[in-house]
């Protein structure tokens, strides 16, 4: 059944809440009271109720099925972490109430951010950001920030390849000249290549913005020389977190050299990605880092943490370089990310991992025999990238490939990212797949390579076909944006004049 | 551990299918000096009784704004929210999928994006809105950066009634960006010049209406005057319910609207995750940062939807993308959308008279009270009192009496003399004639 | 996709729960100790949500699409009600702690008891029945009980031939006789026919059990008249409460002379059917049957309601005849239909019983050009009535055409009930829909009876054809019931002997 | 009205259409002197806010037992329940579906069912069982009027530790139905003869294990006996997490299986809603009460359930059916699978033991409390103690210090002195040594 929009249905006369007018008072709008009506149809609650529920079905979830999005971790979302995030203790209190009135949302953001610096091996952490490009930003900034206190100016930020569309657009926004850093065929940094750009650029170079395990799901194995390289230039190893979920417990960025590193707490800590947001992007920074984070910080006091909200409040050695945020920070989504962390505790954490990538590699040799690995046959870490050459000749693209999934009840995986392989498919199953999951999810992907190698392109051409929309034209969308509802023309009544 | 479904079976099993002989050879690639061969010092795994416990605990040392008569905004504001729009967002299907880059299985996201857009545009009454930003500051940030790229220009003119924190997140983004910034003081009776601060340098004009302190801004001669000087009019609003009842900013003459939506569907949350609503002229679209849902048809011609103007964005533009964004507060404008649709031009009417005649009725009450003088002529449902003392020490013997007052302003610009007698006061549809009672009675206390 | 059962997906060492082994005890079970291992296979969480997400997904819904179950009820379930019933002061207190702990409880269910004897004009309702049928039980029972204590025994209960199955399946548990009464061609109990039975056996009549308005949708003109026949046989009124949802604030059942009434929450006070429950059914009382109500019962006492749990606590006058239930009965469900009582009001209450009457009739006139009403064009109450007259001679069958009606998008309307009609149709909208809502449905009907006017027998005897499942074998069910499942017989792998 | 989507328009134009001029002629047929042409005397309509005040204000009158050291059993018991269920239970499809008669459209409610009936078989080791029960109080009066059809007798035996009110929701119905009851004294120790009242006479002999005063009840002998006289055995328990870890009924020679299923899944509540378990053996199935669900398939030969056997039922036999039920306990079952579901014979183990290991401790602590005497030998998460002094008065006095420390059985069994003194003390896995220690130390102050 179709479901129309909001606008389509609702009316203007209705409404699907009770509320009173309000009596015995004189406006004092001035002169601002609204002039026109205001154009916004009303559902009764039953109506909104199914308009609702029924374009909840149009859509795929992770609690209706696997999600191989590589790099973006589709985990279980445990329903604990909801409960929790209601508590009125902590959904119902007001940033700016007393903090006199909020101890123990201010002890919340101190136990995660303890959870966060040790999982890290670092030593502060900036709590506010409200996603992980915002995470990004306040990493850059803090370097920027650190850079300025050292009287140094550079100009320079290098940038694999692989990276994120977030990195270069991140360095861009604050002015610096991306470099690229090449990839060697095996997927990782060329170290060699690197040193020789950091050595052109002497004395120019903020820093590198790295993500590892890297976006072809690798663990860059000389990052610690990495890093050497970069601090003795100068510049910073600003790390993108976003693969951190496959070596918590495992290894600490802190450990690694890494200066800054944004967590979005959804991949790692399982906060739900709810159709695209709300995120929360904290960032670890090292001690070199650490005097520039952010308003608000935390300030261990002799009676708890203590919030410092303003510069005036600023004590010697303490130099944030601003504010990324009005208020503290994504509370919601700590409070789930802390409860996820206390329920799996350590010991689970780092099972997490080790499942996360126990399960990728699982689904590596069950496909690497039909599919194409663009490094080889050896281990990957928490995802594992294809590229298309196994499509060669069938007349098939990636972008086909992945629509007949969704026919077969998957979500398609991470197509076309990263760039440095040719028709890229990044698959990440995460933790949260079962044995059996795997097994049906590798038996179909199994069946799809063999029909496309089959040359059955008609179930890739036009799929796909059992979805609750075929596939849609985005070119006519972008050519001509329609971006919101506006009310069909009424049709011509002009009557016709008789004879 | 619940969460893993693989027992020790199935990773042996898996281990000698994927040909190793342990995990950790699937980590051989961390250098040694750098694993992790024992678990880090922080709890073990809890099982979900002890987890709630733990965090019940830390929720109880809070005050919930239901459990007492609570006047706190300044940016954040304590409305009631029906229950169908916290069960609607808790559907798996919204709370637990991606963003909707397959749209052929993500028509439910698309939808209410779509239908979140329009209902924004005709709020504010401009051509276009966006999928939502972060919140209302970090938008207010992506605001005058758009306002840059637009009129080719640098310099922000900061209005002294912008919310002190969205001004730092401007001026802290626009130094690091190297852009200029013009702040003038604050200002809590809306009667500073800003039309002289306005000139051809001027990229865009930043004013906010409510203001920080409650008042009502007019905004058409300082757009009139921004545009003479080929400037934006960036307006600002912390509290979406106003536009039920005050002229929209796309009436007088706004170029970017941005504001904070937490008002309609989203609780306080100690300050986030909210939604910040963007909206622009049509001309300006390309210009816009976040994302974008746009209507379409499928191979068999229905009407659908999709992500649109993606060229704008950094995926696919990178370093050239008008921002970095790539994330937008999804279930939060989800929860905006079904609140609004619930509301309804009706309801949401409603709603914004109950909040002024609340805040009339307040004033009333304590502009009766001796020493105490409200600055603000016209207000919304937020105002601000100049008291006899300090307001900072007011408000901590107002909390021990068990009573949220409202936000002292010295709280947000400390060190300032003379805002340091200032307290802002929010009222909304939650408070009673029993709240305003036992706050004015409890403030003649304080202040006696 | 298909959804296997738990125990084929599950495993016996794996559970979705963390619990630790505990220590330092010594057990104190006797020789009561477990022998055999239980065979309880365990989900992981992300198995156990995915398996019961996609399973919900089979089901119709309120939520999802219009029920036009007739004498079912099926209306909007707010979820104000939900989240009031999850309040910890109603959800977490025990049916036993100290009653001074438990003093909002009983407030709770002493103002919900407040509402239904106003609402229905009478003096005492017993809460305890856990659901309508349970009611029934209770009412009926109590009738005994006051037969029984005016020392007579009476054999009979009649019952018209429309009632729904519990009425009789009640009297019979009970060791009544039920005598049936006939209908007149108007669909309402012949009156005249009623009297002459009631002479007939005179002084053996416990009660009658009679539903208004009735199960053919009509309000019984007679009721008045009705209830004085019977009380002047010495007999008792009892009133089946199903479709009381017509009537409130229209008409109270104490007006009209009956003595029980059972009220089922769920149809008239909008909490959820579950699937088939949990239920609530209260009992209204008239003066007369007012001390035989049930422990336990609500006392005025001086501070409040007082809760009498046993007969010990009886005081003079009151009778109680036993007890239905462990406890105080559904406070689950009490706390949901006063929630939605206080929303309501009493006009809003008033008002959906008229928006009830009114969708009903809307349906009635949008169909009965097409569809045949067996007792005439006139007008209904909260339901409409058709027969299967219009399908003569179509070789469609009602079944068929409620079958066709899922592929439609709708689910069926109530079916073959009452039997006083050949191939009953009952159609019950109920105020929750809208005019777009009803609309859409009345063409759809229109279009289904045209469909099947013109011969397309296809289209309904293989219905449906879109649903999760085609049309099940119920004859297969009851001739070899399965009804757990059990592991399949391993394959016979016995190895053929080579040669 | 937010529950009524009908506007004034439409009542207006819908009254054209059917043909009436006012609402009022639809309800013409309501006599006269009866119609209510007034609103009754009851509150109007309320917002949202203004309800959720009202019962807020109710609800924080209660002590709910997660906020104290909580030991009240007998019958209902405080669990831990993770979030899942709750969450997968409010799901609309499963929360608003109706009955599952039109089984094409209700395999969600169907399947779930024949998991629920296959594990409610697997736990109580018998062949069979239904689809729930209201409770099992009801659940116990519909298990002997089921013996009575079985045996086609009439009298039932009643062990002295059955549940009072079981007993008494039995003996009610049995005196309304004519049937004959022989109820056995109170039994806190389990040590009743109940073998001599078994006779050919007897229909079914109804034990509960463990036993209202927690006492493990060895059920074997009297299967022996009730099946030499041609009687069935009824046996009986309340809390379910027992089975975890004591020897099952079926395996004992029970005939019928009947117990509440609360603990699993399921909230306090205050009472209800719970969910009654119903199990027998094959050959007895076509004389169960209640709902079945079986397997079947369907037109194209794939597999799907059904509620079958229902020419048992009142919708189809009417006065001729085995029981007038016609409502399962839908959600609360539902619950119970999904809880079940989660822990698996694993987790449901851990937790049987755990909350043995607690009442084992309890007792301890309480045994060594001068006067205080444990009157069970063998029981698994509750136990009965005798007081030097009233129960009741020691447990009013335990809650006003903030204790909830169980159930004096003179609250069920009042005016026996023999009973005065007796407490009903339960442990689960929610208490903690703290709540132990609070428990004895107050105890012991009271009894000082």
């Amino acid at each position: 059944m179709e479901e129309p929009l909001i606008f389509e249905v609702g009316h203007l006369d209705v409404t699907g809440v009770d509320l009173d007018e309000p009596e015995g008072f004189e406006p004092q709008l001035g002169t601002h009271a609204r002039a026109d009506e205001l154009d916004l149809p009303g559902l009764a609650e039953p109506e909104a109720m199914r308009h609702y529920v029924r374009l909840s079905r149009n859509n795929y979830a992770i609690d209706a099925g696997l999600y191989p999005l590589g790099s973006c971790t589709m985990k279980h979302n445990p329903r604990l972490n909801e409960k929790m995030a209601r508590l009125p203790g902590f959904s119902d209190i007001h940033p700016l109430q007393p903090l006199s009135t909020v101890k123990g949302g201010v002890e919340l953001i101190d136990e995660l951010a303890h959870w966060l610096m040790v999982m890290t091996g670092t030593s502060a952490v900036a709590m506010s950001p409200k996603a992980g490009a915002h995470g990004e930003l306040c990493g850059m900034m803090a370097i920027k920030a650190a850079h300025t206190a050292a009287g140094r100016d550079p100009k320079i930020v290098l940038v694999p390849e692989s990276a994120h569309g977030t990195n270069p657009a991140t360095a861009a926004l604050l002015g610096y000249k991306v470099v690229s850093i090449d990839a060697k065929d095996d997927g990782t940094v060329d170290f060699d290549g690197l040193k020789a750009t950091i050595a052109e650029h002497e004395g120019n170079i903020a820093g590198i913005m790295l993500t590892n395990p890297n976006t072809c799901g690798l663990f860059e194995r000389d990052i610690i020389e990495i890093a050497e390289a970069i601090h003795a230039a100068d510049a910073y190893f600003y790390c993108d977190g976003a693969n951190f979920n496959a070596i918590v417990g495992k290894a600490r960025p802190g450990d690694l050299g890494v200066d800054a590193m944004h967590i979005n707490l959804h991949k790692t800590f399982s906060t739900p990605h709810g159709g695209g947001g709300p995120g929360s992007g904290p960032v670890v920074l090292s001690d070199r880092l650490a005097p520039f984070a952010p308003l608000p910080f935390l300030r261990k006091g002799e009676n708890g943490p203590e919030l410092v909200e303003t510069t005036a409040e600023v004590e010697d050695g303490e130099k944030p370089f601003g504010r990324m945020t009005a208020f503290h920070g994504q509370m919601g989504m700590y409070v789930r990310a802390l409860s996820y962390m206390l329920s799996h505790g350590s010991d689970g954490m780092r099972q997490a991992s080790e499942d996360a990538v126990l399960n990728a590699n699982y689904v590596r040799v069950g496909l690497q025999d039909l599919m194409t690995l663009p490094f080889g046959e050896r281990p990957c870490m928490h995802e594992v990238l294809f590229d298309d050459s196994f499509l060669k000749d069938t007349g098939v693209t990636t972008l086909d490939f992945a629509k007949a999934m969704i026919d077969e009840g998957y979500h398609p995986m991470t197509m076309y990212f990263p760039l440095v392989v040719h028709g890229a498919m990044l698959i990440e199953p995460t933790e949260s797949e079962s044995r059996a999951s795997l097994d049906l999810f590798v038996a179909t992907m199994r069946d799809l390579v063999m029909s496309a190698k089959r040359g059955e392109t008609e179930r890739f051409s036009g799929a796909p076909y059992l979805s609750p929309r075929r596939r849609l034209d985005e070119t006519l969308a972008a050519r001509k944006p329609v971006l919101k509802w506006t009310a069909p023309e009424p049709a011509d009544v002009t009557p016709v004049a008789a004879e | 551990m619940r969460y893993l479904p693989l027992s020790d079976t199935d990773r042996a099993d898996m281990l000698a299918r994927v040909g190793v002989d342990s995990i950790d050879e699937l980590f051989s690639d961390i250098p040694e000096k750098a694993r992790l061969n024992e678990v880090l010092d922080l709890p073990r795994r809890a099982g979900e009784l002890q987890v709630e416990r733990h965090l019940s605990n830390l929720a109880a040392k809070n005050v919930p704004a239901s459990t007492v008569p609570f006047f706190v905004g300044a940016g954040a504001y304590k409305h009631h929210v029906p229950a169908t729009v916290d069960h609607l967002i808790q559907r798996s299907e919204f709370l637990t999928s991606y963003t909707p880059y397959q749209p052929e299985i993500t028509q439910g996201t698309l939808q209410y994006l779509f239908e979140f857009q329009t209902q924004v545009a005709r709020l504010t009454a401009m051509d276009v809105a966006n999928a939502s930003m972060y919140d209302g500051s970090t938008g207010t940030g992506e605001a005058v950066l758009m306002a840059h790229r637009v009129t080719k220009k640098k310099k922000a003119v900061l209005s002294g009634g912008l919310h002190p924190q969205y001004r730092a997140v401007v001026e802290g983004l626009s130094e690091m960006a190297n852009d200029d910034v013009v702040s003038l003081p604050a200002d809590p009776t809306g009667t500073e010049d800003i039309l002289s601060q306005i000139d051809d340098e001027t990229s865009c004009v930043v004013v906010q209406s409510p203001s920080f302190y409650g008042q009502l801004i007019d905004l058409k001669p300082i757009a009139e005057k921004a545009h003479q000087h080929k400037a934006l009019l960036i307006a600002v609003f912390t509290e979406v319910v106003s536009l039920g009842l005050i002229e929209p900013p796309g009436a007088q003459g706004a170029d970017i609207v941005v504001g904070e939506g937490q008002s309609i569907g989203n609780g306080l949350n100690f300050g986030g995750p909210y939604v910040g609503l963007f909206a622009t002229k049509q001309k300006y679209v390309r210009q816009m940062p976040g994302r974008l849902c746009g209507e379409t048809v499928d191979a068999d011609g229905k009407r659908g939807f999709v992500l649109t103007l993606s060229t704008r964005e950094q995926h696919i533009r990178r370093d050239k993308a008008t921002s970095n964004i790539c994330t937008n507060s999804g279930l939060c404008c989800l929860a905006f959308t079904i609140h609004l649709s619930l509301l309804g031009s009706k309801g949401l009417g409603q709603m914004a008279r109950i909040n002024h005649a609340n805040a009339v009725k307040l004033k009333q009450e304590l502009a009766a009270i001796s020493g105490v003088d409200v600055l603000n002529s016209a207000y919304f449902n937020e105002f601000t009192v100049k008291l006899p003392k300090a307001a900072a020490g007011v408000v901590e013997a107002l909390a021990e009496k068990g009573i949220l007052a409202g936000v002292p302003v010295s709280r947000l610009e400390p060190g300032k003399a003379e805002l340091e007698d200032l307290l802002v006061v929010a009222s909304t549809e939650v408070n009673t004639d029993e709240d305003r009672a036992a706050l004015a009675g409890a403030l003649k206390e304080v202040l006696a």
